[in-house]
């Protein structure tokens, strides 16, 4: 098999900086890349659900990143896959044990997505586009900056829905008593609805800014 | 009588696309035409309910014999990642030309969350051996009824046209929004 | 305790050997056959899927270049020069030069030059103005106006103007995929160098008529008088079917032939501005 | 002189003329509504109608970008009125408002305007309000009850949700038959619900109106209504004391407001006439299932939603014959 | 009353030039005969300039098997042969002849009898049919001894003959009908003759009762010939669906009535057929219907090939100030002219003038998806979609949905309600398509 | 690296290997936490359901046909018992309620453990405005069924599901309790079984 | 006759059959996480064309492959369909003649395989109901 060449482009000059920003706009893992939708749509119910999730998964993104580039020298290429998976999914297991035991309410409320990071695309697609290549630095750089992107973006849905659907705001109720907050926003078509739009306003601001 | 509670719970009340949000990755991007959504649905069913049937058995005679449960993400994993490769080597040992055929589905399989996600829960609601296969059926179908739907409106949007603005994933969310909308016309329906 | 973490490491020992067993025998059945630099190529590529090179889709044209080996009458119009640069880079090969190209809308039968005779109501297309009839102006070769070449730009490069009616081609933005050309039911349109900076000089008329007809739909019509043809000292024009005809590869821009033509059907763009310039030159920057 | 293809004549019916039709088909109910339910029957349906057509003008002119949306197409005038006449009458106006808005800005303007939308958007807007309000959208003004005066209406159940509480509280048809409104009162509109599907005549005569105009073609009400009566005819003879009989599910609800007004409603249902023979079995079975079985006392809006979500594939699947399709033997 | 079963439309009738009798227009000072006047290859001019013709010449020879003679329809000098702008625009080679009077060739019989029998073979009826220039005169102008060369391993059973004349405001097969019974009958049993077969069908449209009673009376004279009313609706003349209303047979789809025992030939072809063979004269007049709500005098005109249209319209009263579109043909499936002082050809049937207003298309807007256009269309097509996949360049799913299938009736446009230029669209599908299955064949 | 069969089957289980003894590890380490958030939680909801006690409860908890009972003592004086109790008649099936009763059967408090219910609606149950109205309320005179159904609790609007299965939950708790533990007071337990039948036979 | 078609490259020509290899399939074409999606080692797929009479087709030559629908939906039931319905039909069975539930799990999956060995028996009548052709 041919070795991949490594092309003087524009990764290999890029700085650190670059590497964590990355992930946070050019390359937001949920508005640009799109991947990982599953818990953008199911735990985005409250503030702190969006935030925890985006934590967790940016927490497993800088684990096996780091280890994926420090082992990534001993990894025969057709087993490459297997053993991101395997690092991957102890790097879950881990999150998910250290969450039970500190955070047992967030835990409870993420309940099953936590072990579903592992099939999270994000996570993998890092691993092979990044951390296969670079150094452990610039890998946890980038897996913090991926982490954060996708904490940002789940936040921020998480945010709308849970003010529109809701009426608070990180379960401070900030609407008057009485009024009626539009519970949709809370149910599964308001998860939709509320990535779809903010997609649509995302692609909207991309155009006018041109990024 | 169970049976046909989580049959009918799986497939629509709880569909696992539009009310549990699994598998939405697939659900948005290869929904484009009919054809695809149902072979990527027949290719889910089967992997699934093969992956239930081995999971439950590691668990019952693996994991929890030997206090071993927080390796439950690891093995399972692993379990529906091998399972897709095999199932491409079966397949394509006996009619390679099946396989041509259809081959594309299977590796999109394995990074779909609603593989594992159904082994894990059918772990979580302690179904035996059978309910545990049936339910993955029954997911699969409800999986496959969900991408269908959604790829036939978005063939249709294809040729109708719609706005610039909207072009690609804001559509199909929003269409996910409004099918998820009426299927909670269902809800209730098995208590 | 300690039972658990050995058990676990059994169990993962066992399984890291199992899947290593089964992804050996995976490896063996399927060889892996995509070339990485495919991949590679790919990612230089614009992305468009324009299909201007000639291919299906970028990928395809990646395909091509990697396994022929060489970049010889292969071109991305999108990326141009830099793009193809790049790939020869990566691939260790060379590029050709190319000239950087642009389409070229070969009518001035403007709403002022070529009056409206008859009004079309119907489809937007000139696909089908042209089934239907010889077009509002009544002239048989000229531009139908109803933009069918404006709908197949991916880039947004070409657009009708509204007040002549005739499709301006994006100096910035047309890439030359020829897309347009492929469109127009009346090959009206014509990819041709971009020139110096973005000067160009050509006959803007495609009506083989005999002269005297092609005046009677359209003031600027090229009525094969000849006239460019003598004075041009690079033989860069020619003659045939009472049309005048520019070749761009032996142009040298001296603009001679410009003032000759008695119609003002020879068309100069960006040059400085000159007392002679015609009318239609104007009208087409407007 | 003008060139253009041919055909160079063209028949009367015009998208305007059709919608405006189907507005003239609602003014029944409409007067029927009033009569019942008063001053909150007005208000409802002004505000609706307003919202959604300044939502449309709004709405087309910054998101979609016409430089002159022309909103007197009367869609979304439809729009607004069968909206109000899917909520209680004493819908807060604000909720009203926002139900409109939903139903146009999701459920028609994001798909691109007219004719493009795949859902309902009455029914997107209606079953928007339901789920986010669904206190105020299940609190049903008795009509003829304080009918001109602005304080908090009395109060009761729809004959729909009646049945379903009594079966949830294990009593039997029977036991119910006793506090369930007459066939008559039903026929009439003398019950309690949504403002403009209490009265069947007066749907009955919007929607043979439709019929005799042409706006509408016979496929989709019959097959609908034909189907739930006899599916929940099926279920009757089945066991009589858990299931009641058809006429009441005929005339209880919206049914005959969803089977004439909503259901029909070209846009979003199957183009080909055994298409909508298919479109409106399903919306029968649909809503029998979930008025029986379901959480929800009244299915029809799921149940055409769903069925909306159908369509496509109906269209797929229920081609006209083509001429010349099969060979003659 | 028999009809074709699927969609199917009904326009308003208009056919006020119905009770006018054929009239006779003078002869032009000059004719512009364009060579295709037929479907299929143009046929070859064989005179020069200079030349001195009669009329009932044979001036352009048929070129191939598809294609047809034409003959000079008036005498005098041949001007020139010269590319002249028709009225579409285009330039079409023609023939210009000016005419001196009206010397007919001496072999054409010119006496009013009516000649009954017809004593040729089957195969010189044809070739005498070919040599007169005889073309369908329904509309579609194809050559008339192609269609009745049956080809090899198919065999005819019924002649069918369309008088069926369901475009609006049209009416010269009616006037033929009425005038030329006789004649068109022997045309009938000629031309089943020709093609072998013992029965013949002439299917008329019942909103034209004197017609059909009197086709009635005569057919009881001729062997083998019935005569059928058939119930209003448009498109019954087109010939899939008027097969299928008379003799209840589908034609399949992309194949040619042969393929179901049938032939059909218009009215008008019949009555040509008559006089080619028993009177020898070739193809040079016709019927035109002149007709439209701002025409003075609506008027049914015989007419020799070759007539300005402007000519035509000045008998009828001159074309009115607020003339918006002057058509050729029927107003369902006649083509809108650019120039009105092209020459009419062997198929035009008629001239119709709209005003302004009338000829102003409705406002288009988005397609409602109310599925009109599939219930009125008479192929089992889905306009709709064909004219979508048509705007978005998917040939390749137009071609899947049969867009070939798709006869240009018009009654999709007619009756959508959006306005939307479906035919216009799925004219340009069924143009490209017909284009990649050609290319797709070498 | 070679993709040899020796080299993949070596670094795969080896790193397999690695991984499961660093995940045994962190399993061995948070085993503890993880079981003390466990027992915290259950803490906290027992005190919070009962008044003030001084023995240890969860020491001596019993479970009783799927319910478990922690009995509370203040000074060896039994104080109350907190009782975790669940209902399947949810609308999305099963929660759990933590019901703290007094000696006579009076409730102390109620919290709600678990619950799946629609947010907005059933989910309401866990605000104080529906589940404090049962505080102080002894069941022998208190009918726990919504008003609807003829009782006296005021149901969530648009939730009467939930609140049907709140009582049923409370009701379950209570039943047994007064079985197991307040033997002495007969004249309640009787009355309290027969509504619960009558409830029974209503659902 | 609908049909499903995928672009591709001809790599070689035998007698009357042309190996090509597919591309971009349009599943994976649309799915923006392709670039990431490396699981499957075997994004390239090889289908072997019964090329039409008198089709001249030649190494790199950019052909689009069809395969009827029904062909496809045929394909759906065969290689997926079928065996679950063995496999719950074997697991009911199982479990119904009380074997343990480790039994039935291993009978079932036995099954599967049976199944597909002995649909590799008949592959030469399937393989010729599943051609390819190029368009
Ligand atoms: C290429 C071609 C070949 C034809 N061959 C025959 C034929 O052999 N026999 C026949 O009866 N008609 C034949 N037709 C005529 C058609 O059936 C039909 O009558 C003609 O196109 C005009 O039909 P219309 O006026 O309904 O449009 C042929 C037409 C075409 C275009
Ligand atoms: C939509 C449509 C309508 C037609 N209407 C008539 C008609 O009214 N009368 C007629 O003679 N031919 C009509 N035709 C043409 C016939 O299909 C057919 O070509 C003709 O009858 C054949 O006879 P001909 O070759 O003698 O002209 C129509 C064709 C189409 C496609
Ligand atoms: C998506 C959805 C979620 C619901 N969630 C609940 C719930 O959590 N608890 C509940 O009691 N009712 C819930 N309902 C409402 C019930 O279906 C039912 O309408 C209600 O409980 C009885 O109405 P009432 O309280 O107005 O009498 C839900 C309904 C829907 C459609
Ligand atoms: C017969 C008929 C029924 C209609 N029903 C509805 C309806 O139920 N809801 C609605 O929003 N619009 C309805 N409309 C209006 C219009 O079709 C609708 O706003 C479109 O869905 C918007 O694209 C109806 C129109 C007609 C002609
Ligand atoms: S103007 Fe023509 S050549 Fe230029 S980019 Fe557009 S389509 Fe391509
Ligand atoms: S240049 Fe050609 S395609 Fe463009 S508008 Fe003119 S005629 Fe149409
Ligand atoms: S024009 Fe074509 S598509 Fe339209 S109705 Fe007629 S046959 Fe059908
Ligand atoms: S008739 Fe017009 S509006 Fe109706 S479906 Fe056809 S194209 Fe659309
Ligand atoms: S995150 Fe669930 S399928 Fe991608």
């Amino acid at each position: 098999m041919l070795k991949p060449i490594l092309r003087p482009g524009k990764e290999e000059s890029m700085s650190n900086l670059k590497h964590f920003t990355n992930g946070i706009i050019k390359e937001n893992p949920t508005f640009v890349l799109v991947l990982g939708t599953c818990p953008v749509l199911a735990i985005t119910t409250t503030g702190f659900n969006g935030f925890g999730m985006g934590m967790a998964t940016a927490m497993v993104l800088v684990l096996s990143n780091i280890f994926i580039s420090i082992l990534k020298n001993y990894i025969p290429d057709k087993v490459r896959i297997a053993v991101f998976i395997t690092i991957i999914a102890t790097c879950v297991s881990v999150v998910e044990l250290v969450m039970k035991a500190f955070t047992p309410d967030l835990y409870k409320a993420l309940g099953i997505f936590i072990p579903l990071i592992v099939v999270n695309c994000l996570v993998l697609g890092r691993a092979e586009a990044f951390a296969q290549k670079k150094g452990v630095f610039a890998s946890a750089l980038d897996g913090l900056g991926m982490g954060i992107g996708f904490t940002i973006s789940l936040t921020l849905i998480s945010i709308v829905r849970e003010i529109l659907g809701n009426g608070s705001f990180f379960t401070i109720p900030i609407i008057p008593a009485g009024a009626h907050p539009m519970l949709l926003f809370i149910l599964p078509p308001g998860a939709f609805l509320t990535f779809g739009l903010l997609f649509a306003v995302m692609n909207a601001l991309k155009r006018k800014f041109k990024i | 009588m169970d049976y046909i509670k989580i049959i009918i719970l799986a497939i629509i009340v709880n569909n696992i696309i539009l009310s549990q949000f699994l598998g939405i990755c697939s659900f948005l991007g290869v929904t484009g035409k009919v054809s695809t959504a149902i072979g990527m649905g027949a290719a889910v069913t089967f992997v699934i309910s093969m992956g239930n049937a081995i999971t439950h058995l590691i668990q019952t005679y693996i994991l929890i014999p030997y206090h071993i449960e927080f390796l439950q993400t690891i093995t399972f994993i692993f379990v529906v990642a091998f399972l897709v490769q095999i199932v491409e080597i079966i397949v394509k040992k006996s009619v390679p030309t099946l396989y041509q055929a259809l081959g594309i589905y299977l590796p999109l399989i394995t990074t779909n969350c609603a593989t594992l996600a159904v082994a894990l829960l059918a772990v979580q609601n302690h179904y035996n051996l059978v309910q545990s296969v049936v339910y993955a059926i029954a997911i699969g179908i409800g999986y496959t009824l969900a991408m269908v739907l959604m790829a036939g409106i978005r063939e249709q949007m294809e040729i109708n046209g719609y706005p610039k603005g909207m072009r690609g994933f804001p559509m199909t969310l929003v269409i996910g929004s409004l099918l998820a909308m009426a299927f909670m016309g269902f809800s209730g329906l098995v208590k | 305790m300690n039972s658990i973490i050995l058990y676990a490491v059994l169990a993962m020992c066992a399984i890291g050997i199992v899947a290593a067993i089964i992804l050996y025998i995976v490896a063996q059945k399927f060889k892996v056959i995509e070339d990485p630099r495919i991949d590679e190529v790919v990612e230089i590529l614009p992305g468009a899927h324009c299909g201007g090179c000639g291919f299906p889709g970028c990928r395809s044209l990646a395909e091509t270049i990697v396994k022929r080996g060489s970049l010889e009458n292969l071109n991305c119009p999108v990326g141009g020069k830099k793009v193809m640069g790049e790939i020869a880079a990566v691939l260790g090969l060379v590029a050709e030069e190319k000239e950087p190209m642009i389409a070229v809308v070969r009518c001035s039968g403007s709403k002022s030059n070529a009056p409206v005779k008859v009004q079309y109501e119907g489809a937007s297309s000139c696909s089908f103005l042209n089934q239907l009839n010889a077009g509002e102006s009544g002239c048989p070769f000229g531009c139908l106006g109803q933009g069918d070449c404006v709908t197949v730009c991916k880039f947004d490069a070409i657009s009708i103007d509204p007040v002549s009616g005739l499709p301006v081609v994006d100096n910035d933005k047309c890439v030359a995929c020829g897309a347009c050309v492929k469109a127009c039911p009346r090959q009206i349109i014509e990819i041709r160098y971009k020139g110096k900076k973005d000067r160009r000089i050509y006959v803007s008329c495609v009506n083989k008529e005999k002269g005297a007809i092609a005046r009677k739909n359209c003031s600027v019509a090229c009525i094969g008088c000849g006239k460019c043809v003598k004075v041009c000292p690079s033989e860069a024009i020619t003659l045939e079917n009472n049309l005048a005809y520019i070749d761009f590869e032996k142009c040298k821009l001296c603009r001679k032939c410009v003032k000759e033509c008695p119609t003002g059907a020879i068309t100069e763009l960006n040059f400085p501005v000159s007392k002679e310039m015609t009318k239609v030159t104007s009208e087409i920057e407007a | 002189m003008t060139v253009s293809g041919s055909p160079h004549i063209y028949g009367d019916q015009t998208v305007k003329k059709i919608m405006w039709g189907v507005v003239i088909a609602t003014l029944p109910a409409m007067l029927v509504s009033v009569w019942y339910f008063g001053i909150g029957a007005i208000t409802t349906t002004a505000v609706a109608v307003l919202t959604c057509v300044i939502a449309e003008y709004l709405m087309r002119r910054y998101l979609l970008n016409e430089e002159h949306p022309d909103v007197s197409d009367g869609s979304a005038i439809i729009t607004g009125m069968l909206l109000s006449f899917n909520v209680p009458s004493s819908l807060p106006w604000w909720q009203t408002m926002l139900g409109s808005i939903f139903a146009i800005g999701v459920a028609k303007i994001s798909f691109g305007g007219l004719g493009r939308n795949l859902f309902n958007p009455a029914l997107v807007g209606r079953v928007f309000l339901l789920i986010s309000f669904p206190v105020n959208m299940t609190t049903w003004p008795v009509p003829l009850s304080n009918r001109w005066v602005l304080v908090d209406a009395l109060t009761g159940p729809t004959p729909l949700g009646q049945l379903k509480e009594g079966l949830a509280n294990g009593e039997t048809i029977a036991a119910l038959k006793v506090h369930l409104p007459s066939y008559q009162d039903m026929f009439m509109g003398q019950i309690g619900g949504s403002l403009g599907e209490v009265s069947a005549i007066a749907i009955l005569i919007g929607g043979l109106y439709m019929l005799y105009r042409g706006i509408i073609s016979w496929h989709i009400p019959v097959a609908y209504l034909t189907t739930v009566a006899v599916f929940s005819g099926i279920l009757y003879l089945i066991n009589p004391a858990h299931y009641i009989d058809p006429l009441f599910h005929l005339l209880a609800g919206g049914l005959m407001l969803g089977a004439f007004f909503m259901a029909t409603d070209m846009v979003t249902s199957p183009m080909s006439h055994k298409g909508m023979l298919v479109f409106g079995l399903g919306c029968g079975l649909l809503t029998v299932m979930i008025r029986n079985w379901g959480a929800y006392p009244e299915g029809v809006s799921f149940a055409i939603l769903i069925m909306n979500a159908f369509v496509p594939l109906i269209n797929k699947g229920f081609k006209p014959k083509r001429f010349g399709e099969v060979t003659n033997g | 009353m028999k009809t074709f079963k699927l969609g199917g439309i009904h326009p308003e009738e208009n056919k006020i030039s119905a009770q006018q009798p054929i009239e006779i227009v003078p002869i032009p000072q000059t004719v512009y005969i364009p060579v295709s006047q037929h479907l299929g290859a143009p046929a070859k001019p064989i005179v020069e300039k200079g030349d001195l013709v009669k009329t009932g010449q044979l001036i352009a020879k048929g070129d191939g098997f598809i294609s047809a003679n034409v003959h000079s329809s008036v005498s005098g000098k041949v001007v020139k042969v010269d590319e002249v702008v028709d009225y579409s625009g285009y330039r079409r080679q023609s023939i210009i002849i000016e005419s001196d009077g009206d010397e007919w060739v001496e072999t054409i019989d010119r006496t009013p009898d009516l000649k009954r029998e017809c004593a040729l073979e089957p195969k010189a009826i044809v070739d005498k049919i070919n040599e007169m220039g005889i073309v369908g005169m329904g509309g579609a102008t194809f050559p008339s001894h192609v269609k009745l060369s049956v080809p090899q391993g198919k065999k005819a059973e019924y002649l069918i003959i369309n008088g069926v004349e369901c475009e609006p405001y049209l009416t010269s097969d009616y006037r033929l009908m009425l005038e030329r019974g006789r004649e068109i009958m022997v045309g009938i049993t000629i031309l089943m003759k020709g093609l072998k077969v013992d029965k013949a069908m002439v299917g008329i449209e019942n909103n034209k009762p004197d017609a059909v009673r009197l086709m009635k009376d005569l057919s009881s004279e001729f062997k083998g010939i019935t005569v059928h009313a058939l119930r209003v609706k448009y498109p019954q003349g087109a010939e899939k669906q008027l097969i299928k209303a008379l003799v209840n047979r589908e034609v399949p789809s992309g194949k040619l009535p042969i393929e179901v025992g049938c032939v059909v030939q218009n009215v008008g072809t019949a009555f040509a057929v008559y006089e080619a063979v028993q009177k020898n004269k070739p193809l040079f007049e016709r019927i035109v219907t002149v007709s439209g709500k701002t025409v003075k005098k609506p008027s049914n005109l015989l007419a020799r090939v070759g007539t300005s249209i402007n000519d035509l319209i000045v008998v009828a009263g001159g074309l009115p100030e607020d003339t918006g579109k002057v058509i050729s043909g029927g107003p369902m499936m006649g083509r809108a002219l650019s120039n009105t002082g092209a020459p009419i050809t062997k198929g035009t049937s008629g001239i119709l003038v709209m005003s302004e207003k009338e000829s102003k298309r409705k406002k288009t807007m988005n397609c409602i998806r109310c599925g009109r256009c599939l219930n009125v269309c008479a192929m089992g097509l889905e306009p709709f979609l064909l004219a979508n996949l048509s705007e978005n360049q998917s040939w390749e799913e137009a071609e899947a949905e049969h867009i070939l299938d798709c006869m240009e009736c018009g009654s999709c446009q007619y009756t959508c309600p959006s306005g939307r230029p479906l035919l216009d669209y799925i004219r340009v599908g069924k143009n490209k398509v017909a284009q990649i299955i050609r290319t797709r064949k070498n | 690296m070679e993709s040899t069969l020796k080299n993949m089957i070596l670094s795969l289980s080896l790193i397999s290997m690695a991984m499961a003894a660093g995940l045994g590890y962190v399993y061995v380490l948070t085993k503890g936490p993880i079981e003390e958030a466990d027992k915290a939680k259950e803490v906290s909801a027992v005190t919070e359901v009962l008044p003030h006690f001084d023995n240890d409860p969860i020491k001596q908890k019993k479970e009783i046909e799927g319910l478990t009972f922690y009995p509370a003592t203040n000074g060896g004086q039994l104080v109350g018992c907190a009782v975790k109790t669940y209902t399947t008649k949810g609308f999305s099936g099963r929660f759990d309620l933590m019901v703290g009763f007094k000696p006579d059967g009076t409730i102390h408090k109620v919290v709600v453990l678990e619950q799946k219910e629609t947010p907005g609606l059933g989910a309401k149950m866990n605000d104080p405005k529906f589940r404090d109205q049962f505080m102080g309320k002894n069941l022998a005179t208190y009918k726990l069924k919504v008003k609807k159904d003829g009782g006296d609790v005021d149901a969530i609007s648009a939730a009467t599901i939930s609140s049907r299965a709140f009582c049923d939950g409370i009701q379950k708790a209570y039943d047994l309790y007064m079985k197991n533990f307040v033997k002495s007071n007969s004249m309640a337990s009787v009355k309290a079984d027969s509504t619960a039948g009558k409830g029974g036979k209503h659902e | 006759m609908d049909e499903v078609s995928h672009m591709g490259v001809v790599e070689k020509v035998e007698g009357d059959k042309a190996t090509v290899r597919i591309t971009s399939f349009s599943a994976c074409s649309a799915c923006k996480s392709k670039e990431f999606c490396t699981m499957s080692e075997m994004k390239e797929k090889f289908v072997e064309v019964q090329l039409k009479e008198n089709q001249e087709v030649k190494d790199g030559d950019n052909v689009n492959v069809v395969i009827a629908q029904k062909q496809g939906d045929m394909a759906v039931i065969l290689a997926y369909a079928i065996p679950i319905i063995i496999f719950i039909g074997l697991l009911i069975g199982a479990t119904a003649l009380h074997t343990s539930e480790l039994m039935a799990g291993i009978i079932a999956l036995a099954g599967i395989g049976a199944y597909f060995l002995i649909l590799r028996l008949f592959k030469n009548k399937i393989e010729g109901k599943f051609m390819f052709y190029i368009k």
